[in-house]
């Protein structure tokens, strides 16, 4: 087989595997947000679709797919359809640059745990990402009813400007690790400071600061409480998916999920390291345990997630707003200043 | 290397009077104006006799230098002008007779003007007068001279429209500036002509460079014109022909102003630049001719308009340009010494006359009509006395100042050219006869003011309802005490040749002394034997005609007719200047400048503008639509357009 | 391998696509968003010139064109707002104050 | 070849969603139109090696420019465009007229561009270099730029500011 052949062929394998999981990872994320905040509020979440409920999303899977599909009337129809397949599609898209792991080598190819290695893979997030709002805004606004097209409007705002935030926070991390291929930044957290403590980027300087400007900019982004505004139940009945049912409103779901891992994804890979953690054992279990740990970092960040759910109450949406604008984005340029005249008293 | 002498002290300290009379003395009260004033008046004369007390050990010319001022240029032309002082014996005569003259005006003036408006203003023009007067003698170049020059012109403007509230003041004073600037235009371009020729302005460069020059006893040179022009700018600021006119209506001003500025001091700054200058004329001896010609004609035009005058200051007035016409005869003929003595002693005597006049006027409560007058020497006889000495001296009796000066004068006139002296002592005479003319009318006779019904004219200083004429205060007969010595003794400097060997190093041995001594001591006897009788002879006229007779004059009057006429209406000069030069200016300026410029060209090219601006865009507003597109789409045609030509242009 | 008249050409017909919006369009959103499609046809042009060129300073002016159309287009939705509060329409053929 | 052809295939797509913005009535239509537009570019600017501009494209221009335009629309609830015949002039002058143009300017640059092929990738824009680039030869029009972007900024703020109200009438005269 020639390279190119081998490269198409485990691209594809990489693709569908990846998908898969993800989509996987969506449904059982859900569950297990179920889960934790059943027992956070002192009750069992669900339970009775197999052991420990974890049939649930299976059944939740088949109950949309085979739902009535329902368009209400008054709506403009190509974008209410066309909405949250953009919501899906850059959701499910911006996984591809991600690396799961170091790379393997079967049979003499080298094949690294990841869709595409780019130059610009974090940019591409970032775009991916960005054009994922018109999902959701347009939902809001083809569903031609005042509580989606609030939520949209919400959602647009909220994203677009918590979108500035969460670039500059990663900003600083780029000037430390100098690159904007997602490999290379993994690959610069690697080692110890000090023999101990793990060089990753959250302890490196002031950017645990940058780590928390992320951390709010993503609940924003992917509008988790304290910052689901655009689909506050009390208030706007559920915004820019109110008039969704069925499939389309799974499709806003698995957006929602995917995202959360998304972001997941980029925080462990840009702040904590990415795979980089105890590499021992067997050789097979030297190949699966950086992806392990990669996993389960993914995991306490999604657990982060699911926590504040159960903890924070919703902001007010001029709080939301000022917020943003008056205390992360200020802090966001500071850190990034700071982290500039450091990294160039350094060097 | 002598010390500083701190000459700048004495412009100075009259600008600081003025500055501080100027920007607060509306706030004082008359008393601490005029402490002020005579403060710093008297500080200056101080300084003058204290540079007097050290003169004999000073080496002359002595310089200062204050600061830099114009450096223009570099290497070989850069052309230099510095803020300097030069004191030598003429500088050192003027100072004194500014200083000390001026310094007693200004005690006079505080008792003449003590009930006027505007005190304050009055001092503080006065001190700046001096300021500008002292720039004038002290500078060091003719920049700076010229800087004094227009700066008394601007204290003379003020002071002569100092009631500017008064139509005939303030026109008078514009009639001075005016008059004024025809000069300084020759006076400047005088400059110019000395800047291009010898690169510096500064008196020791160029006199030295020209005195390296041969003279130009023949046709029309370099030196030549620019004596002329200098003489221009003299004519103007000394009242001489033909620019005389503005000096009888600077009258209008106060009467110490026309003591001290159109009398003793600021009218004699051209007879100084003509003397400091000498050199020039020295060399261009066809200059110094118009120069002695002008003097001439202009003396005894002057003193025959003097004769049918009434009004007393205007009388002095004309004399005074007489006077001024003597001292620049006595220039002509390079006699510059006896010019410069003739100036000081009329410094004295007309300072005397003018103040004397003014206390007449303060007597007999503003009236200036001599024929209102008479017989005032009971009332007033201190200013009888003095007035007297002040009359003697100017009509050149033995043994007053005049004598001396006016004989000198006539003495190195009659050497010169005889037709020059045969002119001036006519005018001799025609001086004593309006003089003792002015003294009769005046002090003689019975006084004339209390039953004249129309005596409500021109009350230029608002005393109202006079009785009997009463003497002047104190502060005011002073100065002419001291003035009345002066013209007493004044001459007396002058007896054998003392005053000329003062300033012989000035200006030449040999050309003065040496000149005097040619002449014969029987010819000098006759002389002044002949002057002396011209001016008793017009003494014993005007007794005849103004004491024992005064009907006589009518009757002569109508019979000159016409010519008394002429007389009295001062040769029409005038309303001669009026139609010749006034008349066409204003209306040529009215209807070329104008109405043909002015609203022909100049507004008609901006209305005429306007309108096409709006004519056009009537048109052209019809493109604006309002409608966005539609710009747009001129936005566009536009750019094609463009496109359209560079893509032309790159593809040919 | 691509000539680059290609891209010109594509370049060209995105510029001229804007034109005419900007020309035929009423509503004064889509005229901006015209704009924004001609100052895309440029930036096109321009990476298309840096790559003939083998210059990077075309793609450095694409950033600049970015940077003063999101510039511009901050200002310009002000604007649209702005009218949009004292005209309650978008519809330019009605901002039509300015007409003799 | 496999540059052609996704070259045409973009090219296509752009060219169709310029088309689709001028068809288009209603707003929002042709924002989603421009999109489209803007990302198929980015794809050319990929196919060029531009990759960093081809990012900046996606973020800034679909991401941030377009999601405004979005946003207005949405806010002030912008319908379907009216349609008079007023224009005609426009219309048949104008439409053709500017299709020439552009396609006569594309031709003269083509003439004189040369024939140059550009193959794919033909001039890595690496972030890297156009970083070095941005604040070496280009540092001062970037400062300029980014004073231009805070006048922009501070000039949005003022215009889309609500217009202060006048305070309500205390009652008191005088």
């Amino acid at each position: 087989m020639s390279s190119l052949q081998v490269f198409i062929l485990a691209s594809v394998i990489k693709i569908v595997l990846v998908i898969f999981i993800l989509l996987t990872a969506v449904a059982y994320t859900v569950w297990l947000e179920r889960k934790v905040v059943g027992h956070m509020q002192n009750r069992w979440g669900p339970s009775r679709v197999g052991p420990f409920g974890l049939l649930q999303p299976l059944a939740d899977g088949i109950k949309f797919l085979v739902k009535e599909d329902l368009t209400p009337p008054h709506v403009y129809k190509p974008l209410f359809i066309a909405a949250p397949m953009i919501a899906v599609i850059c959701a499910l898209t911006s996984i591809s640059v991600i690396p799961f792991g170091t790379a393997i080598v079967v049979r003499g190819y080298t094949i690294p745990l990841q869709i595409t290695d780019l130059n610009v893979g974090l940019l591409v997030i970032l775009g991916i990402t960005s054009v994922g709002v018109y999902g959701v805004a347009l939902a809001g606004w083809s569903s031609n009813s005042k509580y989606s097209l609030l939520g949209g409007l919400r959602a647009s705002a909220q994203m677009v400007s918590y979108e500035i935030c969460l670039g500059l926070s990663l900003v600083g991390v780029l000037i430390v690790s100098g690159s904007f291929s997602l490999r290379e930044i993994v690959e610069s957290q690697s080692g110890h400071f000090w023999g101990f403590i793990p060089k990753w980027n959250i302890f490196y300087g002031c950017q645990f600061v940058a780590f928390f400007i992320y951390l709010m900019a993503a609940y924003a982004e992917t509008n988790r409480i304290p910052f689901d505004l655009p689909e506050a139940e009390t208030e706007l009945v559920a915004g820019y998916h109110t008039e969704y049912s069925a499939m389309k409103f799974a499709m806003f779901f698995m957006a929602e999920y995917a995202n959360m891992i998304t972001v997941a994804c980029l925080a462990t890979l840009l702040f904590l390291g990415g795979w980089s953690g105890p590499v021992f054992g067997p050789p097979l279990l030297q190949v699966i345990l950086p992806t392990f740990w990669f996993v389960a970092k993914i995991f306490v960040f999604l657990f982060i997630y699911i926590w504040v759910r159960g903890t924070l109450p919703r902001f007010r949406y001029d709080q939301l707003m000022a917020f943003g604008w008056k205390f992360l984005f200020p802090l966001a340029i500071a850190n990034l200043v700071i982290t500039a005249l450091v990294v160039a008293y350094r060097s | 290397m002598t010390p500083s002498l701190h000459l700048w002290l004495i412009p100075a300290l009259p600008l600081l009077g003025a500055a501080i009379n100027g920007f607060f003395g509306r706030r004082f009260s008359r008393q601490a104006v005029s402490g002020v004033a005579l403060t710093f008046a008297g500080a200056a004369f101080l300084m003058a006799l204290y540079v007097a007390a050290r003169f004999s050990s000073l080496e002359l010319p002595y310089t200062e230098f204050l600061a830099h001022w114009i450096r223009s240029g570099s290497g070989p032309h850069m052309f230099v002008a510095e803020f300097e002082f030069y004191l030598d014996q003429l500088t050192l005569v003027m100072l004194l007779v500014v200083t000390g003259v001026g310094f007693l005006i200004h005690i006079y003036s505080v008792g003449y003007m003590w009930e006027e408006g505007g005190f304050y203003r009055f001092f503080a023009y006065l001190n700046l007068f001096m300021f500008f007067m002292l720039t004038l003698v002290l500078a060091g170049n003719y920049l700076q001279m010229f800087i004094g020059w227009e700066g008394v012109g601007l204290a003379s403007y003020l002071l002569i429209g100092f009631w500017f509230t008064k139509d005939s003041a303030a026109s008078a004073g514009k009639k001075a500036f005016i008059v004024n600037r025809i000069g300084d235009f020759g006076f400047l371009i005088a400059l110019f002509l000395l800047i291009k020729h010898f690169g510096s302005l500064n008196f020791g460069q160029v006199f030295t460079s020209i005195s390296q020059k041969p003279g130009e006893s023949t046709g029309f040179g370099l030196l030549t014109s620019i004596g002329l022009l200098l003489m221009v700018g003299a004519a103007g600021k000394s009242a001489q022909i033909p620019l005389y006119v503005w000096l009888p209506d600077a009258m209008e001003g106060p009467t110490p102003v026309s003591a001290l500025i159109h009398a003793a001091t600021m009218v004699t700054a051209g007879v100084y630049m003509v003397a400091r200058s000498h050199v020039i004329f020295d060399r261009a001896p066809n200059a110094l001719t118009v120069v002695a010609i002008i003097g001439t004609l202009t003396a005894l035009f002057a003193a025959t308009i003097g004769i049918a005058q009434t009004d007393i200051k205007k009388v002095l007035a004309y004399s005074t340009v007489s006077q001024l016409g003597y001292m620049f005869m006595a220039c002509g003929v390079a006699a510059y010494s006896a010019g410069i003595f003739h100036l000081m002693t009329h410094a004295f005597f007309k300072g005397l006359l003018f103040l004397g006049a003014g206390s007449v006027i303060h007597a007999v409560g503003g009236e200036q009509d001599m024929r209102k007058m008479g017989g005032l020497r009971q009332y007033i006889p201190i200013t009888f006395i003095t007035m007297s000495v002040a009359t003697f001296a100017i009509a050149g009796i033995w043994p007053f100042a005049g004598f001396f000066s006016k004989d000198e004068i006539l003495a190195r006139a009659y050497q010169a050219n005889p037709a020059y002296w045969f002119i001036g002592v006519t005018t001799a005479f025609i001086t004593s006869f309006y003089m003792f003319r002015l003294w009769y009318m005046t002090f003689w006779g019975d006084y004339r003011g209390r039953d004249s019904a129309g005596h409500g004219h021109a009350d230029p200083h608002g005393h109202q309802g006079h009785g009997d004429p009463h003497e002047s205060p104190m502060v005011m007969l002073v100065p002419l005490m001291i003035l009345a010595v002066l013209s007493f003794t004044g001459g007396w400097v002058g007896i054998g040749g003392r005053f000329e060997h003062f300033l012989a190093p000035v200006f030449g041995e040999g050309a003065s002394t040496g000149a005097t001594e040619a002449l014969s001591h029987g010819t000098e006897i006759i002389l002044v034997t002949i002057s002396l009788s011209a001016a008793v002879l017009g003494w014993i006229l005007a007794y005849q005609l103004y004491l024992k007779r005064p009907e006589l004059p009518q009757k002569i009057a109508d019979m000159l007719g016409g010519l008394y006429q002429a007389v009295v209406h001062k040769y029409y000069i005038d309303e001669i200047y009026a139609t010749l030069f006034v008349k066409p200016l204003v209306d040529g300026s009215t209807r070329i400048l104008w109405h043909g410029v002015d609203q022909g060209v100049i507004d008609a090219a901006v209305n005429d503008a306007a309108d096409g601006a709006r004519h056009v865009s009537d048109a052209a507003r019809h493109m604006q639509s309002g409608n966005l597109r539609s710009y747009a789409g001129w936005v566009a045609a536009g750019g094609a357009v463009v496109i359209a030509y560079m893509i032309w242009m790159g593809v040919r | 391998m691509v000539p680059i008249s290609y891209y010109l050409i594509l370049s060209g017909i995105l510029f001229a696509c804007g034109v005419i919006g900007f020309l035929i369009k009423r509503n004064i959103i889509t005229i901006f968003m015209s704009i924004e499609l001609m100052l895309n046809g440029v930036n096109l042009s321009f990476v298309a010139f840096a790559a003939q060129w083998g210059h990077l300073s075309g793609q450095i002016f694409v950033f600049f064109v970015m940077v003063v159309a999101a510039a511009e287009t901050a200002v310009g939705l002000a604007i649209i707002i702005a009218v949009f509060r004292t005209r309650e329409t978008l519809n330019v053929d009605q901002v039509n104050l300015l007409k003799l | 070849m496999l540059h052609l052809v996704l070259f045409l295939v973009f090219a296509a797509i752009c060219v169709a969603g310029a088309v689709n913005l001028l068809v288009q009535k209603h707003p929002i239509s042709s924002a989603l139109s421009l999109v489209v537009v803007m990302a198929s570019l980015a794809v050319e600017y990929l196919l060029l090696g531009a990759e960093f501009v081809a990012a900046v494209q996606v973020i800034v221009y679909a991401g941030a420019v377009m999601v405004l335009f979005v946003f207005v629309i949405m806010l002030l609830n912008a319908g379907e465009e009216e349609t008079t015949k007023g224009s005609r002039v426009a219309l048949v002058l104008g439409v053709p007229g500017a299709l020439a143009g552009g396609l006569l300017v594309a031709w003269v640059l083509i003439r004189h561009s040369g024939d140059t092929a550009l193959s794919l990738g033909a001039l890595p824009g690496y972030p890297k270099t156009i970083g070095w680039l941005l604040f070496h030869e280009f540092l001062l029009p970037f400062e300029v730029t980014s004073i231009l972007v805070l006048i922009a900024i501070l000039g949005a703020v003022f215009l889309a500011a609500k217009p202060e109200t006048p305070p309500a009438p205390t009652g008191r005269k005088g």
